[in-house]
């Protein structure tokens, strides 16, 4: 094979009539799928009760804004519920991984806990605790379903956690461990030192998916009253007998969603590739 | 002041009136409390007036049904949203004096009416019952009409109709003005195939304002109601706002 | 002068017998290298000597006191005993300056800035200054296991224990780590290695112990050990890896 | 150390005791710990209130033959989804490995397919499909919600399981395509008889993680008609005011999904013991 | 004579050039072993003529043919080229006699009864006659090895590639593949060998190849590059080595 003159062997010449060619093809069988959905779609009987009952322009343009404001709730929610979920969670697995028999209750606790809220649907949990405990006669603004709701959520999440903790505590090799036992370091500090930066840095992608499911999750809160996002959707949706506001809904969720749920796979994949 | 409610409502000298979300025709107008149009929005500020609240002294709030009937304390103090009187629900929270008598009615679309059913409670076993979850509608069907099929259930009205829409259901049973709301703007081919009348003696189901258990303000409400109700104010606000309902045929 | 002496040391993991009955005199300044089939024990014996492993019957003499008594506090002993092991050893999260700092700073309670000069010293002696602030996946294998070595150098231990330390490297940089090794030797440190590296084992060992099953079966000069071996087993192992 | 005449050695003796030391400091905490929640719960000044509101037990003995008859329905849902999820999960996860320029359109397909599935809130899906679909005009009984409902549930999961098994054939290390490729296999044959083989094995601790989270999803049917255990528990509750049906559906729950939540961690720990 | 023939064969992976113009001509029946530092190119030269990487310039003609060509089917070639990795050869989830047969059956077509007595055969040959039914977890080492060889074997190829094949395995374990390999070279196999093991290459190579940088730096009988090598860069790997 002879380098031609415009710098590229017969290979590279070869390779990118090729790459133009699957180029071409890719466009050409994404374009005939697509012009088939457009094409066949609206001839479906159907077709225009669905688009109006689901895709009304007007109403997406009308409710739009509204939901867009009610969405700061969620994010509100969101965001007091995180800290208070990762320092939970990592409580709890530590209570878990405690080894002293005296801590021996601590452990119980710790099982008992995660096998309970991880067991249990998220909606009743939220029922339960956001509608029951401000019931037992909680005054105002100690009974607000936003607080009560959130702790729904927080209890459940950081069962969650808790064990995306623990597999990180133990995914970190028990050589580590001896090497850091072997300098006569005391079980605490290893575990400060040595176990937990490591085991917090791994688990980063697996709690970016969490707060993903979470961020999705606090829409549940509006069923014991919170008008966020889902509430806002479904309050227009029962005016208007139109169900186009949930479609609104779910772009604004895919438009946050989307990108973190990238970006956790993106370090997951990064994660593997540096372990491999 | 004088009036009886002074010093005991959660904001001082302001009523805190609360309503459904969405509130819907015809009880409010528009899902507007604050223009006292609707019949319970009407009712809401001749109760507030005559307990010494003006317009201007009456804050509206919105809570979900479910909300509304938990124990607990409340963030209203008073809220009506077509709840009905309950023994069970008196034990957690209090009722007004009932402010409507209300007959329950069958929600169907015409295609119904077409393949036969009737206002008869041998052709409503057959047929596929819809119904607003936790609300005393339930009970009713379940006992006077005992359908064959187990009866799906929903979280509000609109979600009841669009499973009629979707033919998922074919009757539902709601309070009869609710029933000729839905009927007429909602369903394009809605109908009312018949009604169990408001004075039936089983299953009443008479509408009371709500409060928290144990509201000092019961008493004023109640005195509000009665007052309404002697002369004849409370008559003509129903007159008003709800249409009149003998067009619709007894169930039998 | 004996500075560790084991005898009859055992230990069982659930019904494998894994060391049955290890003798063991270490003279101060001394440098022993454990050779041995793959599962013979020299990893567990080394673990042993510095408390990972709780050993079934006994005794572990060091500086005099049975260390494997029960109820002996571990962290103090193990100070004493540095322990540098295959791979794995530095903690990837932390620099090589700081992998170095953690213990001592931790257990002396000395601040980073006290210990620096004299960590800096070390890091100079085997030629890792400039690399003092590089990550542990920044390093080559065999700055790795340097970086390692400093590490338990750091806490002064008064006898070094290295468990294959270059069986993970690429074969040209063993080298450099079989030469940090002779120059604690020429330093006078007393240290156990186990190894496959025979070469070596040969040149700088004062004294080789030949492993299988779990026992000692043969100990003596490299040149004893190397040329003229005295039991079958350790022909055998010889002639397998020679 | 001498043996002793027991056959037991000095260090045995020893640490029997320690251990025996340590099982009484444990059962002793325990205990501690329990008594003073026995003792101490009733005397907080709502616990009266709390008990009726929520373990109320002339309420559970009521409510929980209709409610384990509900969850009846909640078992069927789960047991046909399952299947449907796993083969659509699968052919989604094929999908995006799909190489070849002509199927293009089917990796952008899975890519979208998972990251809108992915995005949106499992009860908007409900909601969406559940009526949006029969609202087509579908007839009985192929509108009805139980199908819909469930299909809402199998293009959700399946997003999340096609995740899953992408990831379990990206865990295949390379090499074992490069040693199946070098025998001259041709690509699906890899595929079939390498890759899959090793990929689904791998990810069935994930999976059985997705079936409890499906298991406990299948409430949310509820929300569009069908009387499961979360919504008979609702009926229960609106009606009594109480809420101690949610408590009954918990249990329900409960014994469902921590026995296979924790079959599931202990597959994973064998696997990740295996791996290191 | 001549059956695989490289020229100028040239590969980077993005900017890095890991092979810088190869030439090496293969006689039917020859052992040629490769050696050099890690990074040297090794692995990838011998992944280009097992076609798993496409090379960027150059040729490599394999019976006559230039299967380098953009356009040329890889599978029909990589039949006739088998090819041994260091580790993670085998499919895990398949028995001995599994592994060895799924290409057999699904390339040529043929039933697995069909296979089963040649198979087997190979098996005895190898003295893994009674390891057909393990598992890959349930061999050692040296037997999955071996393993491998046999299933590449399955497939008659034309020659056979070894990417340090022993570099794995415990030390004891080495021999018996590294016999394996002698075995084969009786039989005339054409075969091409990187290796660390210098030991083995000096007895048993026709020929070694000195990689540095991606480039064949030295080349001649075994005899040759160990005691005369003559440039620098040779001398100064054979120098960490040895
Ligand atoms: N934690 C453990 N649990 C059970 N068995 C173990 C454990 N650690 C080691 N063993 C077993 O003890 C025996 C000796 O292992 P050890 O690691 O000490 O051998 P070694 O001589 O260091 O071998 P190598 O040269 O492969 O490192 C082996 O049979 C091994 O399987
Ligand atoms: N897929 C790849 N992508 C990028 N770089 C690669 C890839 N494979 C190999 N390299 C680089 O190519 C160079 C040569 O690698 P190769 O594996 O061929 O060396 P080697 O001689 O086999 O070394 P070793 O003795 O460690 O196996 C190295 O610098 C390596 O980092
Ligand atoms: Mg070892
Ligand atoms: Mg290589």
């Amino acid at each position: 094979m002879k380098t031609t003159s415009a710098g590229l062997t017969a290979r590279q010449i070869y390779e990118q009539k090729a790459r133009r060619k699957s180029v071409a093809v890719a466009t050409l069988s994404t374009v005939v799928v697509m012009v088939l959905i457009v094409i066949l779609l609206p001839m479906t009987p159907g077709w225009d009760r669905v688009r109006s009952s689901f895709f009304d322009w007007d109403i997406l343009a009308k409710t739009f804004p509204s939901l867009l404001s009610a969405f700061r709730w969620d994010v509100a929610i969101f965001l007091w519920c995180t800290p208070a979920i990762a320092f939970l969670g990592l409580f709890i697995a530590l209570c878990r991984d405690a080894r002293a028999p005296a801590l021996f209750p601590l452990r119980v606790f710790g099982v008992l806990y995660t096998d309970i809220f991880r067991g249990v649907p998220v909606i009743l949990i939220v029922f339960l605790i956001g509608f029951g405990v401000p019931g037992l006669g909680l005054q105002r603004p100690w009974n607000s379903p936003y607080i009560w709701g959130s702790l729904a959520l927080i209890l459940t999440y950081s069962a969650y956690v808790a064990e995306i903790f623990r597999a990180g505590i133990e995914s970190v090799h028990e050589s580590q461990r001896a090497a850091a036992k072997s300098l006569g370091l005391s079980h605490s500090d290893i575990m400060r030192f040595v176990v937990l930066p490591q085991a917090i840095r791994r688990v980063v992608p697996a709690n970016m998916n969490m707060l993903v499911a979470l961020q999705k999750d606090v829409a549940l809160l509006s069923f014991i009253g919170p008008v966020e996002l889902l509430r806002q959707a479904g309050v227009h949706k029962s005016l208007l007998a139109n169900f186009t506001p949930y479609v609104g809904a779910a772009i604004i969720f895919l438009a946050v969603t989307i990108p973190v749920t990238r970006f956790a796979d993106y370090l997951i994949a990064k994660q593997n590739k540096a372990r491999s | 002041d004088t009036h009886c409610a002074a010093g005991k409502t959660l904001s001082p000298d302001v009523l805190t009136i609360a309503t459904g979300n969405p509130a819907y025709y015809p009880w409010v107008m528009d899902d507007d409390p604050t223009s006292g149009a609707g019949f319970e929005s009407a009712v809401a500020y001749e109760v507030a007036k005559r307990m010494g609240f003006e317009k201007d002294a009456v804050v509206w709030t919105r809570a979900t049904f479910d909300q509304s009937i938990q124990p607990g304390a409340k963030e209203f103090d008073v809220n009506l949203q077509q709840f009905s009187i309950t023994e069970d629900r008196e034990k957690v929270v209090d009722f007004s004096e009932p402010y409507y008598s209300a007959a329950m009615a069958v929600l169907v679309r015409q295609p119904t009416i077409d393949g036969g059913a009737t206002a008869e409670l041998a052709s409503l076993k057959d047929l596929k019952w819809g119904v607003m979850a936790g609300t005393t509608a339930l009970e009713t069907v379940n006992s006077a009409i005992a359908p064959a099929d187990t009866p799906l259930l929903y979280d509000d009205n609109v979600n009841v109709v669009e499973a009629m829409k979707a033919n998922q259901i074919d009757a539902a049973l709601f309070d009869l003005p609710t029933a000729l709301y839905l009927s007429a703007v909602v369903l394009d081919d809605g109908a009312l195939l018949g009604q169990f009348a408001a004075d039936r003696s089983e299953n009443p189901d008479q509408f009371g304002i709500l409060m928290e258990e144990g509201s000092p303000l019961k008493a004023c409400v109640d005195e509000a109601l009665s007052a309404m109700k002697d002369d004849g104010t409370l008559a003509a606000i129903e007159a008003e706002w709800l249409q009149e309902t003998t067009g619709v045929p007894l169930i039998k | 002068m004996s500075i560790l002496r084991l005898s009859n040391v055992t230990k069982s993991f659930g019904p494998t017998e894994v060391l049955r009955g290890i003798d063991l005199d270490v003279n101060e300044g001394e440098m022993i290298c454990l050779i041995g089939a793959s599962g013979s024990g020299k990893s567990t014996l080394l673990r042993t000597i510095n408390l990972l492993e709780p050993i079934d019957e006994g005794e572990i003499r060091f500086e005099g006191h049975d260390i494997s008594l029960p109820g002996v506090a571990p962290q103090p002993i193990r100070r004493k005993i540095g322990l540098v092991f295959q791979s794995f050893n530095l903690f990837p999260h932390m620099t090589a300056v700081e992998n170095v700092l953690l213990a001592p700073s931790r257990v002396f309670k000395r601040s980073r800035k006290d210990l620096l000069p004299d960590v800096t010293q070390l890091f100079e002696r085997f030629n890792l200054r400039d690399r003092m602030n590089a990550y542990p996946d920044q390093l080559s294998g065999g700055q790795q296991q340097r970086v390692a070595i400093v590490r338990a150098l750091a806490m002064q231990p008064k006898i070094m224990l290295f468990d294959e330390v270059t069986s993970a490297l690429d074969p040209e940089l063993v080298s450099e780590v079989l030469e940090t090794l002779l120059k604690l030797k020429a330093q006078n440190m007393t240290m156990i290695l186990a190894t496959h590296e025979m070469g070596f084992a040969r040149e700088a060992a004062d004294r080789v112990c030949v492993l299988d099953g779990g026992k000692i079966i043969e100990t003596g000069t490299p040149d004893q050990i190397f040329n003229a071996p005295r039991t079958k087993r350790a022909k055998e192992f010889l002639a397998s890896v020679l």
